[in-house]
Parts: C-alpha cells; structure tokens; sequence
C-alpha cells in the first residue's frame, strides 16, 4: 500500500512543550471498557488533556460476510450487531428488506415487532443504567436489574429459542407466532418491572453521590452532538428530541402515543435519566401493543420469501420447490437501493442495502449508532479526571459488536 | 432450600484426630474453589457472563464472583466473544501476564473456532494464541453451559499435580505458543 | 454549524427528565444513602433467585434451540435423504455430509434412496440458529432444549452421526418445535410423508 | 517484669494476633455471603457448608500460586509493601481494650494488650504509618494504574486523618484521657459517648470507611477505574496480604468504634445482672464482639450500597465538609464542658 | 541494667545507617523510606527518655505527615527516572571533610560544657501529656497561637504555589 | 516501666550529643554533596531532627519540659517547612522539569 | 422545502456536476462528480438545512469506468427530509475531498472508507486504518478480494458453493 499521506496524529499538541504529560492506557482490557477498544489517555495528574482512541479489536467484516450471504442468512449477522439488543437490529434488517421488496406488514405483525423491539430496548438500556452503576461502584443494582433482563430473556426463548442473539424475524413477518404463553409472560415481566425500576432509582437516580458523580460530567452540546452525529438517548440527553419511532415512524409506532424524554446539556446524568425514563415509556408502548395486539397471522403472505408452511413442503411439490428456491436463495431481489433507519437501543440504526438483483446484497452498510458518536468521546471527557472518563464512556453505552462490526 | 452437593473431603487416610492426604490433592481442591475469572469479554458472550454472574445463576457459589482484571491476580482466562486478528497479540500478552497456574475457558463460537465470522479478520479460535483447556460451545452459551464449562475446568484443576507446570511437557506446549 | 444552532425542538412530545437541582434533603447525602440502605437490607432477607444449576436445572423453553438430532421416521429409518439444504442454509457453515446411494438391503435404515453416510455438526462453529431445522425438508434434522455440554478437546465437538441420530428405542419428541398444523397433518397417514 | 507477666503478655498478644487473624479472614467470606445476599443471591456455598473453607481455599490458593516480580519493579519494596501493610494493619489491635481483666488466684490479668498512657495518639500514630504499605507497593509495581492507586491512597489516608483525629479530641476532651481502656471504663453500663458525641460518631465512621479504602472511598483500588489500584501487579500471597489486611483494618476499625462511642465491652444493665466480675468480663468480651460484628456488617452493608466518590469529591468532603464539621463539634463540646464546669 | 544502654545502641546504630543511607541511596524513594527509618529510630530515643507523648508525635508528624509528603512528590515527579545527579569526586571529599569537622567541632563545644549539672538523678514524668500541657498552654501560650497562624500561612502558600494553572 | 526510666540513668547525657552531632554531621554533609534538591530537603530534615532529639535529652536531664515545648515547636516550624518547600519543589520542577539544584542557578540574576 | 424545489434550486447551483437525479428510490438520490462534493455538502448544510450527516459509505461496482463509490445521507432534521448523494471516483487514483471540516462525524466514517475501499479523503486530518489491523496491505472489502480466512482449518468446502 502506498503511504503518500502522512500519518498525523490527531492529539493536540501542548502549547507549551515543556509541559510533561504522562499516557494511560485504558484498554483493551479495561473492566471499563466491557467492549474491547483502547483509549491512550494523556494525562496531567488524574485530569485528562487527550485522548486517542483505536477501536477495531473485534472488527468482524459484517459487511463483508453480507455480501456473500444469501438474505435470510443475514439475520444472523444482525443479531450480533447491538447484542444488547438484537431483535432491534433483527427486526430492523427485516423491515430494510422489506422495504425493498414492498411488502406491507399488517398491524398484528407490526404491534408484534414492537412488543418485541420495546422488550430489547428495556434489555438495552437495562444493562447501560446497571453498568453506570457497576463503574460508579454500586454493583448491587446491576444485579437486581440482571434479573429483570433474565426475564426478558425467558420471553424470548418462549418466543423464538434463543436467549440473547434471537434470530426470530423473517422476511414478511416471525418465525413463530406468541404463543398464550409468551403473552402471559410479558405482561408479568411488564407488570412487574416497575417494582425493579423503582427500587434501583432509589438506589441511584436522587443519591447525591452519584448526582455528584455524572452531573456536569462528559456533556456534550446539541450542536456538537449533532456535528457528531449522535442519536437517540444520547442525542436526546443533549436536548434534541430526535426519535426515528417519531420522525420516520416505521411498523405502525405512529399508532402509539409516547413521549420523547430529553436532556439539558448532554452530560453522564442526563444520559442516565433519559434511558431511565425511556424504560417507563418502552413498558407503556409494550403494554399498549400488548393490549390491542389484532388477531392475524404472524407472517405476510410473501411466497416468494417466506418460507411456505412445513405440511405443504412435506406434501406438495410446488411448495418444496419454493422451499428449495428460498433457501438455494435463488429467488429473484428486485434491484435497487433503500436505506431504512429504526431507533436502536443506541440510536438511529441505518441499513443501507443495494441490490443488483442477485441473491445476496450488493453491498450492505450498517450505520451503527456507535461506531458514530463513539468519536466524540476525547471531546467529551477533555479536561475532566479519568473517573469521569469511565462514567462518560458507560453512559455512552457503546457496544463493541455495534463499534467495530 | 434445594439440595446441592458439596465438595467431598479429599480422598485420604483419615482417623480419628488425623486425616492425611497428599498434598496435590488439597492444592487442588483449594485451587478448584478459588478460581478467579480474568473475564476477557468481547462480544455477546460476555452478556451472557454477566447473567451467569448475576443473581439467577450465579457463579460466585464455586467461589468466583471476585473478578480479577488484573490478568498477575486472575487464575482463569475466560474468552467470551470474537477474538479479531488485532486483538490476538493482546491476548496473547494477557496470557503471558498471568502468574501460573492459569487456565483459559473458550467461552462460545467465536472464542473458539471463529464461529459464523469465517472472514479474513477474525482469529479462527483462540488456540491459535494461546492454550485452551476446555471450550465453551453456543453463541452466545447459555449460562448453564458456561457453568458447566467452569465445572470442567474445576474438574481439571482439582485433578493437576503440583508438578505439572513444571513439566517439560508443559514447557513445551507453552513454547509453541511462543511463550517464553 | 448555524443551521444548527437554531433546532429547537423536532417534535412536541419532548419532555426534560433530569432534574439537576438538589434539594437540601438530597445535599446532605443521608436520606438517600438511608433509603439505600432500606432497599439493599429488605433484599437481605427475600428468596435467593439463585438456581443451583448442576443440580437444580431451570426450566429451558421447549422450543429452545440446543443439540440438534437426526429424526428416524416411524418405522426407524433415517430421515436423512442428503439434499444438502441444510448444510446450505447454515451461515457458520457448520454442517458437512457426504450423500450415499442406498443399497437395497438398507431399506429399513434408510428412508430415501439417498442418505448421509457422514453427517456432521462442528458445535463449536454452530450458532444455534436454527435455520437448518427451518430449511429441512424432510423432517430430518431439529434442535432440542438439552444444551451442548463443554469439552476439552475442539475435536470433541465434531458430532457425527452416532451422537446426532436419535437412538430407535429414545425416541425424541420434537412435536413442541413444530405447528399445530404440521402435527395435524402428520396424523394424515395417506400422505407418503407420513408413512 | 517478671516471668509471668511476660508469658502472660505473651499468650495474650499471640490469641489476640490469632484471633484478627481468623475473624479477618472469615470476614473475607462474610463479605462475600453477605454480598451475595443483599443480591438475592446465594454467595459461596461449594467450599463446605456454607462456603466454610473458602477463605481456607482461598488462602492455599494465593500461597501456591506463582510468586510474581514485575522486571522492572523496586524489588525490595516491592516485598516491603504488603508485608508492611499486613504489620501496620494488626499493630492497632495491642491498645485496643478487648475486655476488662480477670481475676485468678488475686492476680489481675488485663485483657489489653498494652494500656499505653497515650493510646488514642499510638492509634493515630499506627493509623498516619498505614499508608505507607500501600505506597510503596504501589510505588514499586512500576505500573501506572497502581502508582494513580498509591497516589489516591496517600492523600485520601492524610486527608481523612485530620477528620478523624478531630472527632476523636472531642472524645478526648469529653473523658479527660488519651488511655483507651479509660476511655472505656468512662462508660460503664449505658452511659456510651454515642450519647454524647452523635456527630463525632458519624464523622468518625465516615473517616473510618476512608482509612480502611472501603467503599464508597475505595477509590486507591477501584476495580472499574484502576483495575486492582496499587495491588494491580501483586499475585500471590503478597496479594493476599493486600486483601487481609483490608479485612484486619476493617475489623480493628470496627473495634475501635466500638471502643470510643460504643462503651467496648460496656453493656447496658451490666450491674443488676449480680455476676462475678469474671463473668462479667467474659459476657463484655462477647459482647464487644457482637458489637464489632455489627460494625462489620455497617462497613459491608455500605459498599454493596453506595456508589464511590470521584477523588476531588472525596477530598472535597474530606476538607470541606468533614473538618469544619469536626471542628464545630470540638467547639460544642468544649461549649459544653465549660457549661458543666461552671454549674 | 544494661538493657536501654544496648536499646541505646541498637537505635542510634539503625539511625545512624539509615541517615547515612539516605544520603548513599541512588533512588529518591529509597532514601525518603531510610529517612523514615532514621526517625523511627528517633522516636525510639525519644521512647527511651520517656518522653512518649513526644515519641507518638513526632512519629504522626515526621512519619505520618512529613515523609508521606516526601513520597508524595517523589511519585509525583516520579523522580526515579533522574537518579543521581554526580558531583565531581573533589567537591565530596571536601564537604565530607567539612562534615566531619563539624562534627568534631560540635562535640568539642558541648565537651568542654560541665556535663554534671546538667544531670539531674530525680527523674520524673516530665514526657506525659498533663506536664507538657500544663506547660505549653501556660508558659507557651503565644507562641503555641503564633505557630497555628505560621500553619495556617504555610497551608494557604502551600496551595496556592501547588495550584496548577494548565487550564 | 518505672524500672527502665531508671535505667535510662545508665546512659550518659554524652553518648546523646555524640550521637545528635553525628546525625547533625551528616545531615550538613547531605547538604553539601547532594544535588537532588528533594535529598537536600531530608537532609535538612535530619539536621533539625538531631537538634530535636538534643533538646528532648536535655530536657529529660534537666527535668524540664521546656524542652520539648521547643521540640513540638520545631516540628512545626519543620511541618510548614516542607509543605512550602515541597510546593516550591513541584513549582520547579513544572517549569524546569528538574530538581537538580545545579540546573536551577538561574534564580541568580 | 419539497423534492422538486430542491432539485430545481440543485439544478440552479450545479450544472456539470450534477450527474443524475433519481427520485425512484426512497429518498432523493442525487449523483455529482466527486469535484464538488464537499461544496456541495456546505452548501446543502449551511444553506438548505441538511444538519445532520446520517450516514457516509464507500461502494465498489466493479465494471463501471469510475469503480469506488462514496455514498452520503444528509438529513435536513427539522424538515425531516433525507438525500442521498453519491460520487464515484476511479480505482487507480482513488480520491476524495474529506468533509470532516463540516461534520465531524465523517472523521471516523471517512477513515472506515478508507479502510475498506482504500478511498484517500484529502484533508482528512488523520486517515489511517481503524477497524483492521495496520499492517493489511489491501483493501478487503473490494469485491476481488476473498471474505473467507485462509487460516481456517476445520472447514470442508465440498458443500459450500461460495
């Protein structure tokens, strides 16, 4: 490769050169970095002056692989985007899909998604609060929350089978229908949660050590925000109500009333409280789709993509060809290109597919919300200590599958 | 209350007033119920290990919810998630790090062969860096594999006499991992 | 930067969340820290969540996706006719099998004229995805609910045909992993598949 | 000095040695239950009944792991630091009056160690020495995450030290001694300085936490910031060393609570009971112990509850707060002894 | 008894070697931990003329505060990287000889003193806390107060020259 | 106790002036020779402890506690000493990134 | 402001550069040579009110005379109105005016570009690899170059048609 650039660095000089700083490694293996990516801090004392950051540790090629996977295929892929919360990005690469090739999806798939969505958005934003937590040093409420999660996880093993990488959308629909029991379910994890919720924000949200901890720490301006590109709690905590649900409402969330909480100046507290209250929100929007979920089938009547029903494949010829069709993935993808966005458990999480009509995408990218904003982080903690530097990078809540994937 | 088995006394003479046994088999049994994670979590796994952590599972009943980052104080190296080829110096350094004895869990698919990221920039499984003594299969593992993963690695450690990191056999398996 | 500045608000359902204004109560640290207290003791002496797993097992969903198993038919012949979706279906690329043709006294060991005379799942590539249980079209191959146990050895985990095919006297039932229709279809007893 | 009283020295210091010993090290699984069940969990139960042998475990472990030198560390020091922690740690317990004395055959034996005349300032002497452990340990693992552990250790240790020394003179100040055993003879029956010092109780609790790096002022080894803070290169029994003597701090501190606000092995009603005075020692000893366990539990019930202070907070507090309350408390009651000296 | 006399010795050999030390170690750290040492030696003397209030003091001021400050900038600085910074061999012998001599002439002046009266046989309690604070707070009242005010003006200019002023 | 107080008698005020003189000695020979200004600061340190210690032995001869009223009162002259010189020190080294005495003559002129 | 007035007020500003115009697709796609296109990006954010950089990705087509791609999605937040502009730039001499000066958030993405396609953004303050390691001598996500890991050893291709 030829280097006809030269390699600058992006640290700012001191403007004294006598000054000495020394360097801090915070990672790869930091406890508190949870993904693995690095942060050369460059530090006076504990206060930071810099820091440089190299991400890319478990740099997977997704992009790569999905281009030489057949669609259905990428389902897998996506479940490991955000692991937090998968069915968002599962559902998401779906509805891009689906927007390619036109299928509407009735309303009892769409509130379905929803539920399933709004359960992974509680997942998320979950395990984000619990780890500002665990790094602020209360490891106790992380694991009272752990427990809501692992009730999270039960639904979707009653839902699809799997605990965290779910697999359960298809193109046109689920994989499976609710069964009475998933329902049942829900509704007692939805029931039940606020009890959890309550008790750790009484451990945390009005403790003025923690108040002390993450106000004023790592803020960040909406218009920087916005130069950065940040999205969704973390732009809402500097005050921008940019919600994907609400500006570009996709799988009928335009048919849901909820509110879109904000932040003042973008700091770790406000992050915190936004998450917090988005939780409150996420189990509204559950229990409404819960409560008017239509009756129907679970998937769209889409033959040329969804797989047709087992009994005929075992039986009938014509649908054992459309079997072998869908799953030799020879079936015809209309060309073109779509970018479709849904709101992430981190943000505005973007699929932008092309297509030449083969049987895999084109090419396929995925704006992860966390590769974007995560580049702002040396704004952020610049001039702050290295405690607030780990707050900050908590509260930010980048996950390594969705920086690097 | 469930019942639960607990570690049996270690085979041995014992009479009244006197219990003797050799001394390998009661390092090794402390050694079993002390193992301190080193959780080098990267991915999804490590969600995972963080419910296995948490209170439904919870590993701290074989004595191992002190997690030690600091790979001088951990006696178990626990891969959880991808491990890119970028990464695998890293964890080559962190193995090396760690004071003997040391034991490394591959904890799911793509700890340990690379799993779905069959792709020119992930590690195809971390014994390509560093010895592994039992893996984990699943993506991510339930925790009750997890669990069960740890459990052979007990089993392991109880069963390893004190000589064997001396071994020249040991010798030579770290030496063809490049560890000095 | 200018187009910027001026957003205001997107949308009129913003609501702030963060109140940053500590009242006195909260400056002195002691009632919230005293609260904290109150919920940390009142957990002290509630049911442990704990499963005592090895001993106690927590009770995995039906249709969880765990070890798959190569279904005989009725009669104990392998499903199994070779067809390679399965293997084609896998994105980890986990599954290998090498098709044979089926001599005619192995009638009642296998179903079709062809068969897999080598099948074998790679654990430790797989991801339990399920998509090789959704691409077969003969009924062959399904994921249980019992977990894939560690091992010592990456060969360990190559599960070839005599780990995978279901034993013809342990039977495994599968009916909960597939829909009231294919069940109901299945009692049909005209349908070739069935016989 | 006779040859008695030296052997009866002698067994003393040894029991009262082997005593912080075991109790510091069950406090090691205690932690660890305790934690467990204020997590809805069940904590180590593999180890024995209960987990009984996982400090045993524990301890076999660290004593046959491998014995660990940075290369570019102090090698000296870097030995000197644990070992010195682990000596500072139970040099306190000599002062400390574990109970009245005995009576056997008309001899009396104390059950004090050492009944220094200036016992409260040998405490705070032990106490202004303990961080040295810790720096140089930090200082000789040639790391950074340990020498920023160090660093914290060392000024959070001196900053709280002026605190606590103030809450402690208005204990001084109310009983006229800086003898320990004094001070708790001062307060027979129910007549605890709890009563008297509420404010000097907080304020020296809090410093408490603060000398004995427990959370919410764990900040020198903060597992999430600094990953082990100045133990990060230790492995081994010198790690082992760090973490007991942890629990030994823990353990004298709760002692030495006990000792100037919570009448030592004074119990309430100690005079109508009609016992002998032995068995009044003995039920104080116990007692005394109940009321170090109760401390404990507070020291642990605190970290599995609160979030930890950034380290300009924590001196903040330290300076700005805790000072100027402890000085407003030496006034008080000064104001008070002047008061009742006058009347 | 020649037990204190042996004490004696034992002491001032530790804080002889560890002043010496002090001055031999090449590491900034080591010779802040020998002078540590020195004055735990010290305080052992003070110990042993029964001064124990002073012996706890000293050892809260010089070992508790005085030398964990030493420490403290020596980690801050991280000085060990300088090591020792040689002088020419001339300028040592010189100053070892100006030492010695000193010394020498040190012990002259206190010699040619009449030792005897100074030694007073009724020894008492003069080193317990009532007798010094009778003293301090009576006879020594202003200065004890002016020493508070040269604290309080040694905090304030200690702070204000340690202020950073990068940002 | 009161057995090693009279003990105590057993030494001589002498061996305490040797003794103070040799730490003194070497204290000013620190002074002398070293050019880490951090040592000369110990060495200072040293010279004022061997007064302390004089004045605390004269003091117990003398049966007067005057003596060690001076003694605290140098701990304190000593405890404002080094927290204004080691802030001083710091200043230094920020802006010469040394404490070698020998670079910082500059304060000269 | 609608996609016909943005398209005439486009077509008033550039006359060469614009390429093509395509409102088939789900948002306003518009193609310019690469010349313009950090003018165009100021202009479109300063002027027309494309606040925001959603998105910023490098394409390959292999066949076509100008193969590399820079695919950007500006989003105008309070209209809510996406555009998708795309410029092409030749294999041999893969370059491109950076944008990092209007939106910070393309540092990142412009490096990922690089990293894959070998894109050099001009001005990029500091355009080296990140995701993949430093010492990759190509540029992987290319379409000529293989996905799969020479290394893996337990895979048997015989059912694998990839």
């Amino acid at each position: 490769m030829e280097q006809h650039f030269e390699r600058e660095h992006i640290l700012v000089q001191p403007e004294d050169k006598n000054q000495h700083f020394s360097t801090l490694n915070l990672g790869p293996t930091h406890p508190a970095t949870h993904g693995i990516f690095q942060n050369v801090l460059k530090m006076n004392g504990e206060t930071i002056i810099d820091a440089e950051q190299t991400i890319g540790y478990i740099h997977r090629a997704f992009e790569k692989i999905a281009e030489r996977r057949p669609f259905y295929q990428i389902t897998t892929l996506t479940d490991r985007l955000n692991y937090c919360s998968s069915p968002i990005n599962n559902i998401g690469w779906h509805l891009t899909v689906e927007k390619l090739l036109g299928i509407k999806t009735s309303k009892r798939i769409d509130y379905m998604r929803i539920i399933v969505m709004e359960l992974a958005r509680i997942t998320d934003h979950l395990i984000c609060n619990s780890v500002i937590g665990v790094d602020s040093g209360a490891l106790t409420g992380f694991i009272y929350l752990f427990q809501e999660r692992e009730k999270v996880y039960e639904i979707y093993e009653e839902i699809c089978g799997a605990r965290l990488t779910t697999n359960l959308g298809r193109i046109g629909g689920f994989e499976r229908d609710f069964t009475p029991n998933v329902i049942r379910k829900i509704k007692d994890f939805i029931d039940n949660l606020h009890k959890t919720l309550h008790e750790f924000e009484n451990l945390l949200m009005r403790n003025r050590i923690f108040m002390d901890r993450t106000i004023n720490v790592g803020g960040i301006s909406a218009d920087r925000a916005l130069n950065y590109g940040f999205t969704g709690p973390n732009l809402r905590a500097a005050g921008v109500d940019y919600d994907v649900r609400v500006m570009n409402p996709y799988s009928s969330y335009n048919d849901f009333d909820f509110t879109i909480p904000i932040g003042t100046n973008g700091d770790t507290y406000d992050r915190f409280c936004v998450r917090q209250e988005e939780l409150w929100q996420s189990i509204k929007l559950v229990k409404n789709a819960l409560d008017n979920l239509p009756e129907g089938n679970f998937h769209e009547d889409v033959p040329e993509f969804y797989l047709p029903p087992k009994e005929e494949v075992y039986s009938k010829m014509e649908a054992l060809i459309w079997h072998f069709k869908i799953v030799m993935g020879e079936v015809d993808v209309p060309v073109g290109e779509v970018y479709h966005a849904v709101e992430g458990g981190n943000g505005e999480l973007g699929f932008y597919l092309v297509s030449d009509g083969g049987r895999t995408p084109f090419r396929l990218h995925f704006r992860r919300p966390g590769f974007i904003y995560y580049q702002a982080y040396p704004e952020m903690i610049r001039g702050s200590v290295l405690s607030d530097a780990i707050l900050t990078m908590s509260s930010m809540n980048v996950i390594a599958g969705e920086l690097d994937a | 209350m469930p019942q639960y088995t607990q570690v049996a006394p270690p085979e041995g003479y014992s009479a009244p007033g006197f219990f003797a046994t050799t001394l390998d088999q009661v390092v090794g049994l402390a050694r079993k119920n002390s193992i301190w994670p080193l959780p080098f979590a990267t991915s999804c796994c490590g969600i995972e290990f963080m419910a296995t952590m948490g209170a439904n599972y919870d590993l701290g009943r074989f004595g191992s919810e002190r997690l030690s980052f600091s790979p001088r104080q951990a006696d178990l190296l626990m891969v959880m998630g991808t491990i890119a080829k970028k990464m695998g110096p890293i964890l080559h350094q962190i193995y090396e790090q760690m004071a003997e004895p040391r034991w490394v869990i591959a904890v799911g698919a793509c700890a340990s062969s690379g799993g779905i990221f069959d792709t020119y920039s992930v590690l195809q499984g971390i014994d390509k860096v560093v010895p592994v003594d039992v893996y984990v299969p699943g993506c991510p593992p339930r925790p009750e594999q997890i669990i069960d993963g740890f459990m052979k690695i007990q089993e392991l450690v109880g069963n390893e006499p004190l000589r064997r990191r001396y071994s020249p056999e040991y010798r030579s398996l770290l030496e063809k991992y490049g560890i000095k | 930067m200018s187009a910027n500045q001026n957003i205001g608000l997107l949308t009129n359902r913003s609501k702030v969340v963060s109140v940053k204004k500590m009242t006195f109560m909260e400056r002195i640290y002691f009632p919230a820290i005293i609260k904290g207290f109150g919920i940390t003791f009142s957990h002290l002496f509630k049911k442990k969540v704990t499963i005592q797993y090895p001993e106690v097992k927590r009770p995995i969903a039906e249709i969880y996706r765990g070890k798959h198993v190569l279904k005989r038919d009725d009669e104990g012949r392998e499903r199994c006719t070779a067809c390679g979706l399965c293997a084609l279906a896998c994105p980890a690329e986990a599954i290998t099998m090498v098709a044979a043709e089926r001599k005619p006294d192995e009638m009642h060991l296998y179903r079709e004229e062809k068969y897999a005379s080598v099948y074998e799942i790679n654990n430790l590539r797989c991801i339990f995805c399920g998509l090789c249980e959704e691409a077969c079209p003969k009924e062959a191959i399904f994921l249980t609910n019992t977990i894939v146990p560690s091992n010592y050895e990456r060969s360990d985990f190559i599960y070839g045909k005599d780990v995978l095919v279901e034993p013809v006297d342990h039977r495994v039932d599968v009916s909960k992993r597939q829909t009231p229709e294919v069940l109901n279809f299945k009692k049909d007893k005209n349908q070739s598949h069935n016989i | 000095m006779d040859g008695n009283y030296i052997i009866y020295k002698f067994v003393l210091a040894s029991v009262i040695l082997l005593i912080s010993l075991v109790v510091a090290m069950y406090a090691t699984l205690l932690e660890r239950k305790i934690a467990g069940f204020f997590q809805d969990r069940l904590g180590p139960n593999r180890a024995g009944i209960y987990g009984i042998f996982q400090p045993l475990a524990d301890g076999l472990k660290l004593f046959f792991k491998e014995e660990f030198m940075p290369g570019s560390a102090d090698k000296f020091l870097y030995i000197l630091g644990p070992s010195l922690t682990m000596m500072i740690a139970l040099l306190t317990s000599a002062v400390i009056p574990w109970g009245d004395s005995l009576i056997f055959n008309g001899v009396e034996y104390s059950l004090q160690v050492a009944d220094i005349n200036v016992g409260v300032l040998y405490v705070f002497a032990i106490l202004s020495i303990g961080v040295y452990g810790i720096m140089i340990g930090g200082w000789a693992s040639n790391n950074k995450y340990a020498l920023i552990g160090a660093v914290r250790a060392a000024s959070q240790m001196i900053s709280y030290e002026l605190a606590m020394s103030m809450a402690i003179i208005a204990i001084v100040m109310m009983s006229g001694t800086l003898s320990l055993s004094e001070i708790v003879n001062q307060q027979h029956g129910f007549n605890w300085n709890i009563w008297y010092q509420p404010l000097g109780f907080v304020l020296f609790i809090v410093c408490a936490f603060a000398e004995c790096n427990r959370a919410p002022f764990d900040l020198p080894e903060c597992e999430t910031e600094l990953i082990g803070g100045y133990h990060t290169e230790y492995s081994s029994m010198k790690l082992g060393f760090y973490l007991f003597a942890e629990y030994i701090n823990m353990f004298i501190s709760s002692a030495m609570i006990a000792t100037l606000y919570f009448g030592g092995y004074n119990f309430p009603f100690m005079d109508d009971l009609g016992l002998s005075h032995n068995a009044l020692t003995i039920i104080g000893f116990f007692v005394f112990f109940l009321k170090i366990s109760f401390f404990g539990f507070v020291f642990m019930w605190v970290r599995w509850t609160l979030p930890r202070f950034r380290y300009d907070q924590l001196m903040r507090l330290g300076w700005k707060n805790l000072l100027p309350l402890a000085l407003v408390n030496v006034i008080i009651t000064g104001f008070f002894i002047m008061l009742k000296h006058h009347s | 008894m020649m037990f204190s006399k042996y004490l004696f010795f034992i002491l001032s050999f530790i804080a002889i070697y560890a002043a010496l030390k002090v001055l031999i170690s090449k590491s900034p750290m080591h010779s802040v931990l020998y002078l540590t040492l020195a004055f735990f030696a010290i305080a052992g003397h003070y110990i042993l003329l029964n001064a124990q209030f002073l012996a706890v003091v000293h050892i809260i001021v010089y070992a508790g505060a005085i030398m964990v400050l030493f420490i403290y900038t020596v980690m801050l600085l991280n000085l060990n990287i300088q090591g020792e910074f040689p002088k020419t061999k001339l300028v040592n012998i010189a100053s070892i000889i100006a030492g010695g001599l000193l010394m020498l002439t040190l012990i002259a002046v206190f010699k040619s003193y009449d030792m005897e009266v100074l030694t007073n046989p009724n020894y008492n309690q003069i080193g317990l806390v009532k007798t010094l604070g009778k003293v301090l707070f009576k006879d020594y009242f202003l200065p004890f107060e002016l020493s508070s005010v040269l604290f309080l003006a040694a905090m304030v200019g200690a702070v204000m020259l340690g202020k950073k002023d990068i940002y | 106790m009161s057995d090693t107080i009279q003990n105590m008698q057993i030494i001589p005020l002498e061996y305490y002036i040797f003794f103070c003189s040799a730490l003194f000695a070497i204290g000013v020979v620190g002074v002398l020779v070293k050019r880490n200004a951090l040592v000369i600061f110990m060495s200072i340190e040293l010279m004022l402890n061997s007064a302390n210690l004089l004045l605390a032995a004269f003091s117990a001869y003398r049966n007067d506690p005057a003596g060690q009223i001076f003694v605290f009162f140098i701990m304190v002259v000593a405890a404002a000493e080094v927290a204004i010189g080691l802030a001083l020190l710091v200043m230094i080294y920020r802006s010469t990134h040394t404490i070698d005495i020998n670079v910082l003559n500059k304060l000269k002129w | 402001m609608d996609n016909n007035s943005m398209i005439d007020s486009l077509r008033g500003k550039y006359t060469t550069e614009l390429f093509s115009i395509d409102e088939s697709s789900d948002i306003l796609t518009i193609t310019v040579n690469k010349s313009c296109i950090k003018e165009l990006v100021r202009w479109l954010k300063d002027e027309i009110g494309f606040g925001f950089l959603t998105d910023l990705c490098g394409i390959h087509i292999p066949g076509q005379t100008l193969e590399l791609g820079v695919v950007y999605h500006l989003h105008n937040l309070p209209e809510n109105k996406r555009i998708r502009i795309k410029t092409f730039t030749t294999k041999d001499n893969p370059k491109m005016s950076s944008i990092t000066e209007i939106f910070s958030s393309a540092n990142w993405m412009e490096r990922e570009t690089f990293d894959f396609y070998g894109i050099k953004f001009v001005g990029h303050p500091n355009l080296i690899r990140i995701l993949n390691v430093e010492y990759l001598d190509y540029f992987p996500m290319r379409k000529e170059y293989p996905l799969e890991d020479a290394t893996r050893s337990d895979k048997d291709d015989r059912f694998f048609g990839r």
